[in-house]
C-alpha cells in the first residue's frame, strides 16, 4: 500500500475511488478490455486499496485508449479512465525512467505516423 | 414579574459531555426573574418531569425554561407537564441546547457559554410569554384519497369500512393504477387481476366510497378537519351515469391506431375506449386527440351505436367542490423515461423492453395474449437478458440516486415464469447487488437460481448492440470471472428505475405538504411518523412516500387509513393557539394584512371608537379568525402600524431573543 | 466595540429558521454530528415570513455582526407563500442595507430544508467565515455620538 | 389660480354640496403655507391662499376629516392625487365625503434655498422669465429661478391627475423623471462611500418626526415608535444607530406605499435627503418586480402584497453594482 502515491492519484484525477459502487459497468462497456491486464473496474479498486505499484507497472496503462466510454456510462460519475490517466502520468512522473530512448525510436518508425507524435511521445515518456 | 424555573437537562451524556450543565444552571440562575435553576440527568424521564411540576408548585413559578433537546422533541412534553401543575402550558421555553449545542460543538467552554446564551434567550422569552388556551374546530367527517391504484383503493375500503364517507380521486379513466397492469406478484406468483378487482369492484360498491375518476384535484384549501378542495372531473364525452360499459363503441370505432397506454404502447386501441375488461368504472372515455368527431366533426358512430345515448360530444370540464377532514396522497409511481441510456439501446431496438412492458408482453390480456414473443418479429425469444439497476442508484446528474427497490424481486419473477414456461430459453440477470430483503424474498430469489437455473452475472451490461440479424449483443462484464462477456441475445428487459408520479410536485404545492429532491412526499417523522405528511390532516399512502412493493404499499395504506379515521372519529380538533391577533386600537384598516394571510383568515368590521375629543367614529379595523389562521405571521411583518401580532412569536418576544443573544 | 488583539475576532450571528424546514435541517445537522461555530445562534420563527425587518435591524443595533434567514425552499413553505413574501422583503431590506454602505457579506437569506442537515452546517461555516473576514459591525453611527 | 379657487370654493359652500374646504393659508412668513380647513366663504376671503410657495400635500389630513360630518372640498395637485389614492387603496379615505377638484401643481419654490442666497424679509417672489424676482423688506432682490426651486418639484413625476371630481386648468402629462438619478450615483459609489454619505446625512437627524407627520403614508393609527408596547419605542436616542433605524425602518414601512411625493425632504428641518431612502425602494422595486407607482391606481395589488414564484433571490443584491 502506498499512501503517498495513492493521495497523488486521486489528487491529480479528481476522482473520488469512493463513489464506486462497484457496478462494473465501466469494464462492461471498455472497448479495450481484452488486451487489458487490469480493467477500469480494478483500476479504481486498487487505487481505492492502495495497490498503484501493479498498476504502474501493467501495461495496461497503455491500452486505455481515453476514448471516456467508462466516464461516459458510470452510473455514479466516478470517471475511471480520469484514474487511468492519473496512474499514467504518475508513471510518468516518477524519476529517472526513461520509458523510451533515441535508440529505440527508429524501429517504431512507419510511414503513416506524424513526426508530430513521435515528437510529443519522446517527449512525453522520457525525462 | 415572572417567576422563572431554569430546568437544565444533561441528557445522559448527550448534552453533559459538551456542555457544562452546572455552570449553564447556575449562569440562568442569576438572570432577572430566575428564582429556581436546576439540572437533572434526563429532563424527560418521569422523574425529571416531576422535578418541573414539584418546583412549579414549591416556587409558584409563571414560566419554565427548559435547555435541552429540540423543542421538536420533547416541547409537548413539558408543556404538557407543566400543564399538570397548573401551569399554562404556553408559559413553557426550550432552549435547544443539544442538536443546536452540545451535539456540534467540541470545545466545552464555547459550547457552555452557547448554552448560557441560548438559555437567556430563551429566559427573555418567557418573561413576555402569556397564557394561550387553544381553541377548538370541528372536523368534516368525510375523507378524500387522491390516487386510485392499490394504495388508494385499500385506504379508501379501510376508512369507509369505519364508517366515513370517501372520495377517491383517479386522473386515468378507471382506477386500478399500476397493479392493474402487473401480469405476477412476487413471491406467491399469483395473479395480480385475481387479486386486485375484487377490491375495485369492493370499492366501486362500497356505498360510503365515490370514485371520480378522470378527475384531478384543482384546488386544496383550508386546514387540518376542514378542507375545501375543488375536483376537476374532465371531460370524457360519455355520460358516466348512462354508459353501460356494453363495449360496442370501442367494436365499432373507426379509429383504430391508437397507442394503447394500458399495454405501454405495444398495441393499438380506439378512439372511444374501456382501458381493460375489468376497469373501475367500467364506462367508454373518448380520447380528444384522436376522435374525428371531436377533431373534425365527422364520424359520430359511436354515438349511433349507443343503445342508451349516452354519447356527449359536448361535455366540458366540470369542477364539483367538496369539503373533507382528511385527505391521503396516494399518487405512485412512474417507471422512467428511458431516453437517456443510450447503451441499452431502448429507443433504437424494439426488442430492449422494460419490465413494465414485458408484465404486459406475457400477460394474457397483453398484446400477444400471454405468448411472449418479440415485439419486432413476433417470434419466440431463446436468450432474454435482463439488466437491473437502469436508471437507481446513480449519481443526480445520470439517474435516481435511491435504489427503486422492487427491481430485483420482480426481475426473478420474470426470470423464473420465462423459465417455467419456456424452459428452452436462457435467461441472463445482470446485476450489482441482489437486494431482497423481505418475508420469503431471499427464499424465491435463490428458487430462481438453483430451481430455474437462472444465470445471474455480478455486473453490468455496458453496451446493447442491435444487430443487422434481428439479434441483440449485449457486452457486459463478469466481475466474479473478470471477465468481459458478449451474449448474443434475443431480448433486453430493462430493469427502469421508479419515480413518483409527475401530478405530484404540483399536488405538494396546494397542500403544502413538503417533498424530498426527488419529489417523494416527506412523512412527518422518518420513523416514528411514517404515513402522515408533515402538514396537519395529510397522510400519505404507497409508492408517493418512496418505492415500495405491494405489500408493504398496502400495509401504509391501510396504516394512513388507520390514521385519518383516528382524525376523523373526533367531533373537533383543538386548534393550535398560536395564531395572530389584531389590535384593534391601532389597526389601520389598509388590509395589507388581509393580502398577504394564505388562508384568507383575516376579515375586516366596522368599529365604533371613541376619539380622545369624546367624539365617537366608526372604523375599518382587521379581525382574525382563529381557527383558519394556521400562525405564519406573513400578515405580521406586512402590518406598518405593528396592530397585528402573533401569539407565541410576538414582536416583543423575537426582539427580546436578538436582544440576549445580541448582548 | 473593544477588540482584544491577542484574541481572534468572534462575530456574533443571529440565525433566523423557520420550524418547518430549517430549523428542522438544523436539528439535523445536529443529530449527524455536522460541526458548525458557536457564533451562530438560531431564533425559531413559525415561518420566514415572520422575520419583520426590523428584527434585523434590532440585531444590527444590538451588537450583531451578521444576521442570516433560512427557510423554506420556494414552493415547499408550509404554509404556501409565506417564503414568497419573505424573499421580496428580505431582498429589498438587504438591497437597503447595502445602499446605505452595510457590506453585503453580513447578510444573508438561505433556503435549506429538513432535509438538508448538511447544507445547514456548511452554510453558517461559510457565513461565519464571511462575516468574520469583515470584522465587528461598524454600524451607522451617529458622527454626534462618536467618541474623540 | 386663486381666485378661481376661492369662487369655486364659495359656489360649492353656497349650494351645499360641501360643507368645508381643504385650502391653505399663511403662517408667520409669506412662505410659511400649511394646509388650513375653511368653513365659510369669510374664511376663504380672508386667508385661503394658492401661490409658488404652496407646496403641502393635503392628502392625508383628509384620513380625519372625511370621517367627520358632510362633504369636504379638496384642492389636489397632481403628486397629491397619487397619495390620495394610495389612501383610498388602503381604505383610509372616505371617498363619498370628499369632492376633489384637481389644480395645477409646482414647481414650488423652497424659501430655505432662496435664503441660503443670503437673502432675507422675503413678502413675495415672482418667476421673470427665469428670474426670480423677491420681494424683501429691504427691497427687490432676484436669484435664478431654478435655483429656488423646491427638491421635490426638481423632479416632477407628473402633471397628470390620478383622480377628481372636477379640474382646473389644463390636464398635464406624466413626466419622463429624473428622479432615480441621485440614487443610481449612490449605487455606484463604493460601500465605504455609501456609508460616509448616509452617516453625515443621518447624523443629523434630531428627530424632530416631521418626516413622519407629514407623510400620507405614515399615517397609522398609532406610529410603532410611539407606542411602548411594540419594542420600538424610541423617542430619544439612547444609542449611536437608532436614528439610522428609524428611518430605515420608516422607509420600509412605506415601501410598495409610498408615492415619491417628496414631502418627507421638503418638511425635513435638516436637510436630510430622506426621498433617497424612499425612492431606492420604488427603483428596486421597478426593476426587480415590474414598475409600480403606488397611487395610480385603488385596486392593484402592492409590490409587497404580492408575489410571485420565479422571483429573484435576495442574492441578486449581492451580485450586482458597487461593492
Amino acid at each position: 500500500m502506498n499512501k503517498n502515491l495513492q493521495e497523488q492519484i486521486i489528487r491529480s484525477s479528481g476522482v473520488n475511488v469512493l463513489k464506486c459502487m462497484r457496478c462494473g459497468k465501466c469494464s462492461g462497456t471498455c472497448p479495450s478490455y481484452g488486451e487489458m491486464e487490469y480493467h477500469p473496474h480494478q483500476f479504481v479498486y486498487m487505487v481505492e486499496r492502495g495497490e498503484i505499484e501493479p498498476l504502474l507497472k501493467s501495461e495496461s496503462l497503455y491500452k486505455c485508449l481515453t476514448c471516456f466510454a467508462c466516464v461516459e456510462r458510470c452510473p455514479r460519475n466516478v470517471e475511471p479512465a480520469k484514474v487511468v490517466e492519473a496512474v499514467r502520468l504518475a508513471a510518468v512522473r516518477q524519476q529517472g525512467n526513461n520509458h523510451l530512448t533515441p535508440a529505440q525510436i527508429p524501429d517504431m518508425l512507419d510511414d503513416d505516423l506524424p513526426q508530430q507524435a513521435i515528437v510529443t511521445a519522446f517527449r512525453k515518456y522520457t525525462k | 414579574m415572572q417567576r422563572i424555573g431554569v430546568f437544565v437537562c444533561h441528557c445522559g451524556t448527550n448534552i453533559a459531555a459538551t456542555v457544562d450543565v452546572k455552570a449553564v444552571a447556575e449562569a440562568l440562575g442569576h438572570e432577572p426573574g430566575v428564582v429556581i435553576s436546576q439540572d437533572y440527568q434526563y429532563m424527560c424521564s418521569e422523574s425529571g418531569q416531576n422535578l418541573v411540576k414539584n418546583s412549579i408548585k414549591e416556587h409558584n413559578l409563571t414560566g419554565v425554561v427548559v435547555c435541552s433537546c429540540s423543542p421538536r422533541m420533547h416541547e409537548n412534553t413539558f408543556r404538557k407537564a407543566a400543564a399538570a401543575a397548573g401551569l399554562n402550558s404556553y408559559m413553557v421555553e426550550i432552549a435547544n441546547i443539544r442538536e443546536q449545542c452540545s451535539w456540534i460543538h467540541k470545545d466545552i467552554a464555547t459550547a457552555t457559554e452557547k448554552a448560557i446564551i441560548l438559555g437567556k434567550a430563551a429566559v427573555a422569552k418567557v418573561h413576555l410569554n402569556a397564557p394561550l388556551t387553544a381553541g377548538e374546530s370541528p372536523v368534516v367527517k368525510r375523507a378524500l384519497v387522491i390516487g386510485g391504484g392499490i394504495a388508494g383503493i385499500q385506504t379508501a375500503l379501510d376508512i369507509a369500512e369505519a364508517g366515513f364517507d370517501v372520495d377517491i380521486v383517479e386522473k386515468n379513466p378507471t382506477i386500478g393504477g399500476k397493479m392493474a397492469q402487473i401480469d405476477k406478484t412476487f413471491p406467491t406468483l399469483d395473479c395480480a387481476a385475481c387479486i386486485l378487482t375484487p377490491k375495485m369492484v369492493e370499492a366501486s360498491q362500497n356505498e360510503k366510497i365515490h370514485i371520480h375518476s378522470f378527475s384531478e384535484v384543482a384546488d386544496v384549501k383550508g386546514f387540518v378537519g376542514n378542507f375545501t378542495v375543488k375536483i376537476k372531473k374532465k371531460a370524457r364525452f360519455v355520460d358516466e351515469t348512462k354508459c353501460t360499459g356494453c363495449g360496442l363503441c370501442t367494436e365499432k370505432c373507426p379509429m383504430k391506431k391508437v397507442p394503447n397506454e394500458f399495454n405501454m404502447g405495444l398495441d393499438n386501441r380506439t378512439a372511444i375506449y374501456i382501458p381493460f375488461a375489468q376497469a373501475v368504472p367500467k364506462v367508454a372515455t373518448i380520447d380528444p386527440n384522436y376522435c374525428m368527431m371531436l377533431k373534425n366533426g365527422k364520424c359520430g358512430v359511436c354515438s349511433k351505436v349507443c343503445s342508451v345515448g349516452a354519447i356527449d360530444y359536448k361535455q366540458e370540464d366540470r369542477i364539483i367542490e367538496e369539503k373533507y377532514g382528511a385527505i391521503i396522497v396516494a399518487t405512485g409511481f412512474n417507471p422512467i423515461k428511458l431516453d437517456k441510456y443510450d447503451e441499452f439501446a431502448y429507443n433504437q431496438c424494439a426488442d430492449v423492453v422494460t419490465s413494465l412492458e414485458l408484465e404486459r408482453l406475457m400477460n394474457a390480456a397483453g398484446p400477444n395474449g400471454g405468448t411472449l414473443l418479440r415485439p419486432s418479429d413476433k417470434t419466440h425469444p431463446h436468450t432474454i437478458v435482463f439488466v437491473q439497476c437502469v436508471g437507481s442508484r446513480c449519481d443526480d446528474s445520470k439517474g435516481k440516486p435511491y435504489c427503486s427497490k422492487i427491481c430485483c424481486m420482480y426481475t426473478a419473477k420474470h426470470a423464473m415464469l420465462i423459465r417455467e414456461k419456456y424452459p428452452d430459453t436462457e435467461v441472463y440477470v445482470f446485476y450489482i447487488d441482489v437486494r431482497t430483503p423481505g418475508k420469503n424474498f431471499d427464499e424465491f430469489y435463490r428458487r430462481a437460481v438453483e430451481q430455474y437455473n437462472v444465470h445471474y452475472i455480478k455486473g453490468m451490461v455496458g453496451k446493447v448492440t442491435p444487430k443487422s440479424d434481428g439479434k441483440i449483443d449485449v457486452q457486459a462484464s463478469d466481475l466474479l470471472a473478470n471477465e468481459q462477456l458478449h451474449i448474443n441475445a434475443d431480448m433486453v428487459v430493462l430493469a427502469a428505475a421508479i419515480e413518483p408520479d409527475k401530478t405530484a410536485r404540483p399536488l405538494a404545492t396546494m397542500l403544502t405538504t413538503q417533498m424530498d429532491t426527488n419529489d417523494f412526499f416527506t412523512e412527518a417523522h422518518p420513523k416514528l411518523r411514517p404515513v402522515e405528511s408533515a402538514t396537519a390532516g395529510i397522510f400519505l399512502s404507497g409508492a408517493c412516500q418512496g418505492p415500495k412493493d405491494i405489500p408493504e404499499t398496502v400495509a401504509q395504506a391501510s396504516a394512513a387509513a388507520a390514521k385519518a379515521i383516528g382524525l376523523l372519529c373526533k367531533n373537533s380538533i383543538t386548534c393550535n393557539p398560536c395564531v395572530a391577533h389584531s389590535n384593534e386600537l391601532m389597526c389601520n384598516g389598509c388590509s395589507s394584512c388581509e393580502k398577504v394571510c394564505p388562508y384568507g383568515a383575516i376579515t375586516y368590521v366596522d368599529k365604533e371608537f371613541r376619539m380622545p375629543d369624546r367624539t365617537t367614529a366608526i372604523r375599518r379595523v382587521a379581525s382574525v379568525n382563529p381557527a383558519v389562521c394556521q400562525g405564519c405571521g406573513a400578515c405580521t411583518v406586512a402590518c406598518p402600524s405593528g396592530a397585528m401580532d402573533l401569539n407565541g412569536f410576538s414582536n416583543s418576544q423575537i426582539m427580546a431573543e436578538v436582544d440576549a443573544i445580541c448582548k | 466595540m473593544q477588540v482584544n488583539e491577542n484574541k481572534e475576532f468572534e462575530p456574533v450571528i443571529v440565525a433566523f429558521c423557520c420550524n418547518w424546514c430549517s430549523y428542522a435541517g438544523a436539528d439535523l445537522s445536529g443529530t449527524n454530528r455536522l460541526n458548525y461555530p458557536t457564533n451562530v445562534k438560531i431564533i425559531r420563527v413559525p415561518c420566514s415570513c415572520r422575520v419583520n425587518p426590523m428584527f434585523i435591524l434590532r440585531a444590527f443595533q444590538r451588537g450583531a455582526d451578521g444576521v442570516i434567514i433560512c427557510g423554506c425552499h420556494p414552493g415547499d413553505c408550509h404554509y404556501t407563500s409565506g417564503n414568497y413574501y419573505a424573499r421580496r422583503r428580505i431582498t429589498l431590506l438587504y438591497s437597503m442595507l447595502d445602499y446605505l454602505g452595510i457590506e453585503r457579506n453580513r447578510t444573508r437569506l438561505e433556503w435549506v430544508s429538513a432535509a438538508e442537515g448538511a447544507k445547514f452546517a456548511e452554510t453558517m461555516q461559510k457565513f461565519t467565515a464571511d462575516v468574520k473576514k469583515l470584522g465587528p459591525n461598524r454600524r451607522l453611527e451617529d458622527l454626534r455620538c462618536r467618541k474623540q | 389660480m386663486q381666485e378661481a379657487m376661492i369662487k369655486r370654493a364659495k359656489e360649492l359652500l353656497a349650494d351645499g354640496s360641501v360643507n368645508r374646504v381643504i385650502g391653505w393659508k399663511r403662517g408667520e412668513f409669506v412662505y410659511d403655507v400649511t394646509p388650513a380647513v375653511f368653513d365659510s366663504a369669510e374664511e376663504l376671503d380672508a386667508d385661503f391662499v394658492y401661490d409658488d410657495f404652496t407646496a403641502a400635500n393635503v392628502s392625508k389630513y383628509l384620513i380625519k376629516e372625511t370621517k367627520k360630518e358632510g362633504k369636504i372640498l379638496a384642492f389636489l395637485k397632481p403628486c397629491d392625487t397619487y397619495s390620495f389614492n394610495q389612501l383610498i387603496k388602503e381604505h383610509r379615505i372616505v371617498r363619498e365625503n370628499v369632492y376633489v377638484i384637481g389644480i395645477p401643481g409646482g414647481p414650488k419654490l423652497d424659501a430655505e434655498k432662496i435664503k441660503a442666497k443670503g437673502i432675507t424679509g422675503i413678502l413675495g417672489a415672482k418667476n421673470d422669465n427665469g428670474t426670480l424676482r423677491i420681494e424683501t423688506l429691504y427691497g427687490e432682490e432676484t436669484m435664478p429661478y431654478y435655483e429656488a426651486v423646491s427638491v421635490k418639484c426638481e423632479s416632477c413625476k407628473s402633471k397628470k391627475h390620478m383622480v377628481y371630481d372636477e379640474l382646473m386648468g389644463e390636464e398635464g402629462d406624466i413626466l419622463q423623471s429624473n428622479r432615480f438619478d441621485m440614487v443610481e450615483k449612490l449605487e455606484n459609489m463604493t460601500a465605504q462611500e455609501r456609508y460616509d454619505f448616509w452617516r453625515e446625512q443621518l447624523s443629523k437627524c434630531i428627530r424632530c418626526n416631521a418626516c413622519r407627520n407629514v407623510c400620507p403614508a405614515c399615517s397609522c393609527e398609532k406610529c410603532i415608535f410611539d407606542n411602548p408596547d411594540s419594542g420600538f419605542e424610541n423617542k430619544a436616542a439612547v444609542d449611536s444607530f437608532e436614528e439610522n433605524m428609524f428611518h430605515i425602518i420608516r422607509a420600509f414601512h412605506v415601501a410598495g406605499r409610498c408615492t415619491d411625493c417628496g414631502e418627507c425632504s421638503r418638511v425635513c428641518p435638516q436637510n436630510i435627503p430622506l426621498h433617497l431612502l424612499n425612492r431606492k425602494f420604488i427603483k428596486d422595486i421597478n426593476s426587480l418586480y415590474g414598475e409600480y407607482q403606488a397611487g395610480e391606481d385603488t385596486t392593484s395589488r402592492a409590490p409587497l402584497t404580492n408575489y410571485t414564484t420565479d422571483d429573484c433571490e435576495p442574492s441578486i443584491v449581492h451580485e450586482r453594482g458597487v461593492e
